[in-house]
């Protein structure tokens, strides 16, 4: 690696960054600056997959500060599926960003232009922290992109301007900062316990109450900035009143950024004791039944979409405590694949949520098939989204949950499987909802005018619903990627 | 008998000065005292902070820890301003749809 | 050839029965009803039996082929068929629901017919299933509210009996390993299956306790189909019999006693109730049910000593074949009384009635009577502790046969059957007189069509007329009590004497108006006879031309039996 | 040699791919829609026989997928599949011909032959499904494509019985879920294999490997419509005619029955289940469900909802032959697979002819619909007679086999359960062909404003398979007859198996 040509690692941030910067100053050019810029980005994680594959985990030390102390980046099977996994949602969001900020209406807040100008180095801020997230090998680091990530997300949820959106905005902003502080003040402890940064240093740590401590305060922040039940107040809110694509990076990727550093966490431990884990799957519980109980109870189309978040980011902890402390080695796999699936699926079905609201008017679920117009490919979108959420074969979520409930059972955990059980239900509850509302049944004798529900817009929701379905049956190859560098250590 | 030294005291007080601030914050209705509550809770983090990065007085103090809290600070300014910023629009706008 | 002989057998009545279906055939398929036993009549009695044809991809490998025994059952019953579509040709004419009819009487006529020819259990009992099926299309054909009861009754019967046959041939099947009707009835079958199977049969039979659906359902019918159900479709049940149990084969102790018990209960039991009967075809379907109290005796002797069937069997053949002709014939007659408009024509066929009246009820040298002869002899092998009750039973039969037909003819009178309106009588009256003709010459025609197996009968006593005097004198008796119980003693004896006064003052009027009359019938009688022979030359000539043929080519056949299959009689003895 | 390895895809596919377009399609296209459904069903159905064609030859099929470590997406032609692709292929081709005609003036039509088509597909992946982690995939995939047609309506009670269906079928799907899960755990694979593959299993762990049998059997019967688990089917009546008889005749009764036939031949193999003791409970439950059925039915005056009864009735049929763990009892049981379906689709369509044409939708309106339309009701009689059992039409076929395979299994009271059950049959049909044909209608039924007549399209289908009905059972034993196909099925599992 040359001095001159910077490495692919310091790209995936970089680029997304510069694109920031480039499009905030030029706001007329930003969709174009801000496509650009996810394409290099992709190409650089390409680039990046290329020297994965080949060589296992890559460090990069930036600014020749090593470890413990200094920051580096580190590159493994599982960063780079993430990596891979926010490009393309980036990329299909900002396509879909381009129609939906298309308009020069103003729909009750920001004026459009606003809306479009400020959207390309939000987006492209959330993807430097993301990239840099995913990246990091020390905790500072983490911390600074969590920060990043926060206040880009924060913008992205207030980017409407409604006041529904600003209020659920601030909330969500008040969350995330306290998770971000407890986080910080979970690193300084683990920094005096251990007089290291780095997440190799966790490794090696002695038990004590101070390192303990430490754990809890992270391991609460970053479920705050995860929604897990019972902190999962400010989420529906604000990713309901977002607009629609900034509803779909919220749900879809800065969720997961707090998934991410917990599985890192965890690979890195010691982890906390089997009582935290078994905490961590009883209110993964918790969230997949009041997640779902709550989405069977809203009445609008993005709400319900935003409690099924809160249900899923529960699965995923449900898919950590699985097998217990001994099977986290590989129970982290099936929480990664929820993960993926989740947000492939959750950025298709908010992108299909918003062009249904765009097309119809509004989207209240009991008067969704009395409009005029058919949104069909959003509905088809939303549909597809909705099988891998529930986790109907041949889906990317059913491969989730498939490796979920085979490892509890394995590990004799039968109630995991029925906590499963028990989600999936539930969502096949609260999805039908919505999906019989777009069977119309000709409640409204209005001329169907089926057509004017197609448009371009509605290609990304149906490609990243389509991809949630369909890369169910690349499951083997995904799980290959995941596996490279071992992280965890070796495969079982 | 864990001897209560200078560190210790000032890392206490600043956990102290933290859970006060995280009272506030989940405790608090409006949103600027929530704001001034979680800004009490960050300067309660840098206290423990700097509190640990304190070692006994002849050694220099650990400059990580400082690194962090100078980088929470800094965190924190902005994000307070886009809070405020948050807090005035809404303000505004809500007085709009009051009138 | 024979297979394309049984495919015409099988396909006549079944093809027409389709082609009943297009409206625009419907004309000729009824012209042509009378033709279609014919091909079965002509397999019968020209075919070389016994021979199979095998049908491997039909249902479950469909054996059809005719044996010497099947073939005593199905001529008579082909000969019931042709003189009942006869009859049903100018029953129906105007009749709104006739196409359905038609269709139910052409399915049961296949499923009658075939199912002599069937030769594996699932063929049989698919022939069996059709016939008893359709024709309850057949009772209920007149939609009154007595043919509603009797169609209800006799369908919730047929499916019983369906499913214990199902079940029966089944179990038989499973026991054995052969699907194979020659391969069960050579099997010692488990008391349970032949039960089944006695069951299943007996309900078509009408052997008590079975036989309720059997009276009123016979009563109710239209009188062709009146005459099917209880000429050829009451034999299906005894054929089935005969065809698949094993008698001869092993000893049923408990079973024969059973079925000779029911027997002996249903000759008398049938009397008694049919005694009670108004509507005159009820009384005959109870005639029926008595005499299958006969047949029952055969076959309950041959369960309890399987030596005795060598000797029952021919003899069972010959009462089935006789019982068939005749009751036939009665049903039919009924049928012609009912048409008559005088009084006259009515008291003529009445007259006619006697003779199968009087075959039915024993008359000595007639088939009757030798049947029940030749069966005494045959059960001379059977169970000796029985045989005293058997013949004794078998004598009163006739008592109470004669009582019952007494009944029918007194009934006809004051309970005329229903007949629709503007029916040509010739096309009923002709049948009838066949079928009656049939019933007498009998045992002349018997040894030419069963050849050894007529030798029981040619061999069997006159019989004795004594229980048919008998019953004469009972009939008269109890007319004559009942009547004086309803008017008195004095009015009797008036209307003794008053008749034959009156009569005496009016024969001189009545010769004179008599002969006026026989003399302008004779004038008219050549451009009548004209017409009536060109109206009927294809039904009814058929069926004399048939008759004969029976007689000629049968005894034909006896001196050369090594012919082969002729082509059928239609082409050959066509008029 | 193999040559066209994908032929199972691609017959996967041709409705399967056929779905999206027709989804698509505008609804004032009609015609376009008419033909390619037409064309795509007409060329699966020559597909199949390709396909049968081949594999008679000994052409093996096999696709794989692996999906994750050990586990694969498994195609495959063996006999049984062929068996039930051929059986959907030909019924759909009838179906659609009918649903053409059925829904040519109704709304949404681009919807429900979208669905329909991803239902038949899905019903070809069941059939094709070479081990249960497939066949679980194809068995949701069909509980989702016929969700839409059940509420296809649209009226409350449409959606009710949706509801019901949907709640009934995934909790079904997710018992199969779990059964999956474990047979991937307890034996280490999921395939198909005749003989089973629980052996070892059922030796180390059998109280396991009977929970597995009854988790399974109990998810399949949710969809097969086994007593107590069969809530679900006479709700779903309220579908349109063609969707019904699409139910009940293929796709989704017929899906839980398959699937019992894989899982008790081929993933525990009928010896070992017969070892496990869990045939028996199988036995009493198909037994209990044969009867309740045909009670329930008997007490029924509306027709589709009677028809959905025998369904219940006449599906525990093949899994009464199949428990019964004899060859003899299992050619009845696969036999019956298709004749049931034969039969039914039958009734079902004639049952929807009458009410479009005469408007009758009840027994007790019945009455003289025999002389209104002769056509229909011949084949609806057919069908009916065929049910009770009685020769020579298909129905008797598989009755008679069953009962030689009680009496072969030693279990002679198996005749009698059949006596019963056809005793009732006749109880509940009979009735309505008494009606259609012996009784005259009412002056105001005859003059009823609903009365049209009703296009080829409609009358043609029932006609056909009733001929279906008459043909195979006729001609049973004929070579390449549906009996014949079972009975080279049977041979294989059994000589498999042993």
């Amino acid at each position: 690696m040359t001095d001159v040509m910077p490495d692919p690692l310091t790209l995936a941030i970089l680029l997304p960054l510069f694109g920031a910067i480039a499009a905030f100053l030029l706001p007329r050019a930003a969709p174009a600056i801000g496509l650009g810029a996810v394409v290099a980005t992709a190409a650089a994680i390409a680039v990046l997959g290329h020297l994965v594959v080949q060589a296992g985990t890559i460090f990069v030390p930036l600014g020749g500060w090593g470890a413990p102390l200094g920051i580096e980046l580190r590159a493994d099977g599982l960063a780079l599926a993430m990596l891979g996994l926010t490009a393309l949602i980036a990329l299909g969001v900002g396509l879909g960003a381009l129609a939906a900020f298309a308009g020069e209406t103003e729909v009750g807040g920001q004026p459009m232009a606003r809306q479009r100008a400020f959207f390309w180095p939000l987006c492209l801020l959330l993807l430097t922290g993301m990239n840099g997230v995913y990246l990091s090998n020390d905790l500072f680091n983490l911390y600074v992109m969590l920060e990043v990530i926060s206040l880009a997300a924060v913008g992205l949820a207030v980017l409407g301007g409604t006041v529904a959106a600003l209020r659920a905005g601030l909330a969500y902003m008040y969350a995330s900062l306290l998770g971000a502080l407890m986080m910080l003040l979970g690193v300084g402890f683990v920094y005096l316990q251990t007089g290291r940064l780095d997440l190799a240093g966790l490794a090696g740590a002695p038990d004590s109450a101070a390192l303990s401590a430490a754990f809890g305060l992270m391991l609460v922040g970053l479920a705050l900035k995860t929604a897990l039940f019972p902190l999962h107040f400010w989420l529906p809110e604000a990713h309901a009143n977002a607009t629609a694509p900034a509803s779909a990076l919220l749900s879809a990727l800065v969720v997961k950024a707090g998934l991410y550093i917990l599985l890192r966490l965890a690979e890195a431990g010691p982890f906390p004791g089997e009582a935290i884990l078994t905490l961590m799957g009883v209110l993964g519980t918790g969230a997949v039944l009041w997640g779902g109980v709550q989405a069977l109870r809203a009445e609008r189309l993005k709400l319900l979409v935003a409690w099924s978040t809160v249900a899923q980011m529960g699965l995923i902890f449900v898919a950590l405590a699985r097998a217990g402390l001994e099977g986290l080695s590989d129970s982290w796999r099936a929480a990664a694949l929820l993960i993926l699936a989740h947000a492939v699926a959750k950025a298709g079905m908010f992108l299909a949520a918003g062009r249904i609201k765009d097309v119809i008017g509004h989207d209240r679920i009991s008067e969704l098939d009395r409009s005029a117009v058919r949104p069909a490919l959003a509905q088809l979108a939303f549909a597809l989204a909705a099988i891998s959420l529930i986790g109907l074969p041949p889906s990317l979520g059913f491969i989730g949950k498939w490796s979920l409930m085979e490892g509890a059972m394995m590990a004799g955990n039968w109630h995991w499987v029925a906590v499963t059980m028990a989600g999936t239900l539930l969502s096949v509850a609260y999805f039908t909802r919505a999906l019989t509302g777009f069977l119309r049944f000709d409640r409204v004798r209005a001329p169907l005018d089926e057509h004017r529900g197609w448009a371009l817009a509605d290609a990304p929701p149906v490609v990243l619903a389509g991809l949630a379905v369909g890369l169910g049956l690349a499951a083997g190859p995904i799980l290959a990627v995941l596996d490279l560098g071992t992280p965890f250590g070796a495969i079982p | 008998m864990i001897a209560l030294s200078q560190a210790t005291i000032y890392g206490l007080a600043g956990l102290a000065v933290f859970g006060l601030g995280l009272m506030g914050v989940l405790g608090a209705a409006e949103r600027l005292r929530r704001l001034i509550a979680l800004n009490l809770c960050a300067a309660g983090a840098g206290m423990v902070l700097i509190a640990a990065a304190w070692r006994s007085p002849p050694a220099v103090p650990d400059p990580v820890p400082h690194a962090l809290v100078i980088t929470g600070i800094v965190v924190m300014v902005s994000a307070t301003a886009v809070a405020l910023a948050l807090i005035r629009r809404l303000h505004s706008l809500e007085t709009d749809t009051d009138d | 050839m024979p297979g394309l002989a049984l495919l015409a057998a099988i396909g006549t009545p079944l093809g027409l029965a389709l082609l009943l279906a297009l409206p625009a055939a419907r004309g000729l398929v009824w012209r042509a009803l009378s033709f279609a036993p014919l091909p079965a009549l002509a397999l019968a009695l020209f075919g070389t039996v016994p021979f199979t044809v095998s049908n491997d991809w039909l249902i479950l490998g469909s054996v059809l082929g005719l044996d010497a025994t099947a073939r005593l059952f199905l001529i008579p019953a082909a000969l019931v068929w042709t003189a009942a579509a006869a009859a049903a040709r100018v029953w129906m004419a105007g009749d709104r629901r006739a196409t359905g009819f038609g269709l139910c009487f052409l399915f049961a006529m296949t499923g009658n017919l075939g199912l002599f020819l069937a030769d594996d259990a699932p063929t049989f009992y698919a022939f069996f299933a059709l016939m008893s099926f359709s024709s309850y299309g057949l009772v209920l054909h007149a939609r009154s509210e007595e043919a509603l009861g009797a169609a209800r009754l006799y369908i919730a019967f047929v499916l019983a009996g369906e499913l214990a046959l199902f079940a029966g041939l089944g179990l038989a099947v499973g026991e054995t390993g052969s699907l194979m009707l020659a391969d069960i009835a050579d099997t010692a079958l488990s008391v349970p299956t032949v039960a089944l199977l006695l069951a299943g049969f007996g309900v078509k039979l009408g052997v008590m306790p079975l036989h309720f659906w059997l009276p009123p359902a016979h009563g109710a019918a239209p009188v062709p189909a009146s005459a099917v159900l209880s000429g050829a479709m009451i034999k299906a049940g005894l054929f089935g019999i005969v065809a698949t149990l094993p008698l001869g084969e092993a000893a049923y102790a408990d079973l024969g006693v059973v079925v000779t018990a029911a027997g002996m209960v249903t000759i008398f039991a049938a009397l008694l109730m049919g005694a009670r009967e108004t509507a005159p075809k009820t009384v005959l379907g109870f005639s029926s049910v008595s005499q299958m109290g006969i047949v029952a005796l055969g076959i309950g002797a041959a369960l309890m000593a399987p030596g005795a069937w060598g000797a029952v069997l021919p003899v069972l053949a010959f009462l089935a074949a006789h019982h068939a002709l005749a009751k036939a014939g009665l049903f039919l007659g009924a049928g012609a009384f009912a048409v008559q408009h005088s009084p006259a024509a009515r008291m003529a066929v009445t007259v006619a009635l006697v003779l199968p009246a009087l075959i039915l009820a024993g008359m000595p040298l007639l088939s009757g009577a030798l049947g029940k002869e030749a069966l005494k002899t045959a059960l001379g092998a059977g169970p000796a502790v029985w045989l005293p009750w058997i013949t004794l039973a078998l004598m009163l039969s006739g008592v109470a046969t004669t009582l019952l037909m007494a009944r029918f003819l007194v009934q006809l009178w004051r309970k005329r059957p229903a007949a629709p309106a503007g029916v040509e009588s010739d096309g009923l009256v002709i049948p009838f007189v066949l079928l009656a003709l049939a019933a007498a010459a009998l045992p002349a025609i018997w040894p030419t069509v069963a050849g050894s197996a007529a030798q029981p009968i040619a061999e069997a006593a006159p019989g004795t007329p004594w229980p048919l005097v008998a019953g004469a004198l009972i009939a008269t008796a109890a007319a004559v009590a009942s009547h004086t119980s309803r008017v008195g003693w004095s009015a009797v004896l008036s209307t003794l004497t008053a008749p034959a006064e009156r009569a005496a003052a009016r024969v001189g009027d009545a010769l004179v108006r008599r002969r006026r009359a026989l003399s302008r019938k004779a004038r008219a009688l050549p451009p009548a006879l004209d017409g009536w022979i060109a109206e009927h030359r294809l039904g009814q000539t058929g069926i004399a031309a048939l008759l004969v043929a029976v007689l000629v080519i049968g005894g034909a056949q006896h001196v050369a039996p090594t012919d082969p299959i002729a082509p059928p009689a239609a082409e050959q003895n066509g008029p | 040699m193999i040559d066209m390895p994908l032929l199972p895809l691609i017959i996967l596919m041709t409705s399967l791919g056929a779905a999206p377009v027709l989804l698509a399609l505008p609804e004032r296209s009609a015609r376009l829609r008419t033909g390619l459904n037409l064309a795509v069903a007409a060329v699966k159905v020559a597909l199949v026989i390709w396909l049968a064609w081949k594999a008679a030859h000994g052409v093996v099929y096999d696709l794989r997928l692996s999906v994750l470590p050990g586990l694969d997406l498994h195609l495959q032609a063996d006999p049984l599949a062929l068996m039930f692709v051929a059986l959907s292929a030909v019924l759909w081709l009838v179906t659609t011909i009918y649903s053409v005609g059925y829904l040519e003036r109704g709304p949404h039509r681009a919807r429900f032959f979208g669905f329909f088509s991803l239902c038949v597909a899905a019903t070809v992946g069941i059939a094709m499904a070479g081990n249960l982690f497939t066949f679980l995939l194809f068995y949701e995939l069909l509980t989702l494509a016929t969700y839409p047609l059940v509420i296809h309506r649209g009226t409350a009670a449409a959606l009710r019985a949706g509801r019901i269906y949907l709640i009934y079928t995934l909790v079904g799907g997710l018992a199969l879920l779990l059964g999956t899960l474990a047979l991937w755990g307890l034996a280490g694979t999921t395939d198909f294999v005749p003989g089973g593959v629980m052996a070892e299993v059922a030796a180390e762990r059998p109280a396991a490997a009977q929970a597995l049998f009854v988790l399974l059997i109990a998810a399949l019967g949710v969809k097969a419509a086994l007593v107590p688990l069969h809530g679900w089917l006479p709700i779903a009546m309220v579908a349109p005619a063609p969707v019904s008889a699409l139910l009940h005749a293929v796709a989704v009764v017929k899906a839980g029955a398959f699937g019992i036939i894989r899982v008790v031949y081929e993933v525990f193999g009928i010896e070992l289940a017969q070892g496990l003791g869990v045939t028996g409970p199988l036995i009493a439950v198909a037994a209990v469900t044969i009867i309740y059925g045909s009670l329930r039915a008997l007490a029924q005056d509306d027709i589709k909802v009677r028809l959905a009864y025998s369904t219940v009735s006449q599906v525990s049929y093949i899994t009464l032959g199949v428990a019964l763990a004899g060859p003899v009892a299992a050619i009845g049981a696969l036999a019956h697979l298709i004749h049931q379906g034969v039969m039914k689709i039958t009734m079902f369509m004639a049952a929807g002819n009458l009410a479009e044409g005469l408007g009758v939708k009840k027994v007790s309106q019945m009455d003289g619909v025999g002389r209104a339309m002769p056509g229909t009701m011949a084949a609806f009689s057919l069908a009916a007679l065929a049910m009770i059992g009685l020769p020579p039409f298909a129905g008797f076929v598989s009755k008679w086999y069953l009962a030689q395979g009680g009496i072969a299994a030693g279990q002679d009271w198996v005749i009698a359960l059949l006596l019963g059950s056809s005793l009732l049959n006749a109880a509940y049909f009979l009735p309505l062909l008494h009606r259609a044909w012996f009784r005259d209608a009412t002056p105001e039924a005859a003059n009823a404003p609903a009365r049209r007549k009703i296009s080829l399209w409609l009358a043609a289908p029932p006609m056909v398979t009733a001929g279906f009905v008459l043909v195979i059972g006729v001609l049973a034993n004929a070579p390449f007859s549906p009996l014949e196909w079972t009975r080279f099925i049977v041979t294989r599992e059994f000589n498999g198996g042993l």
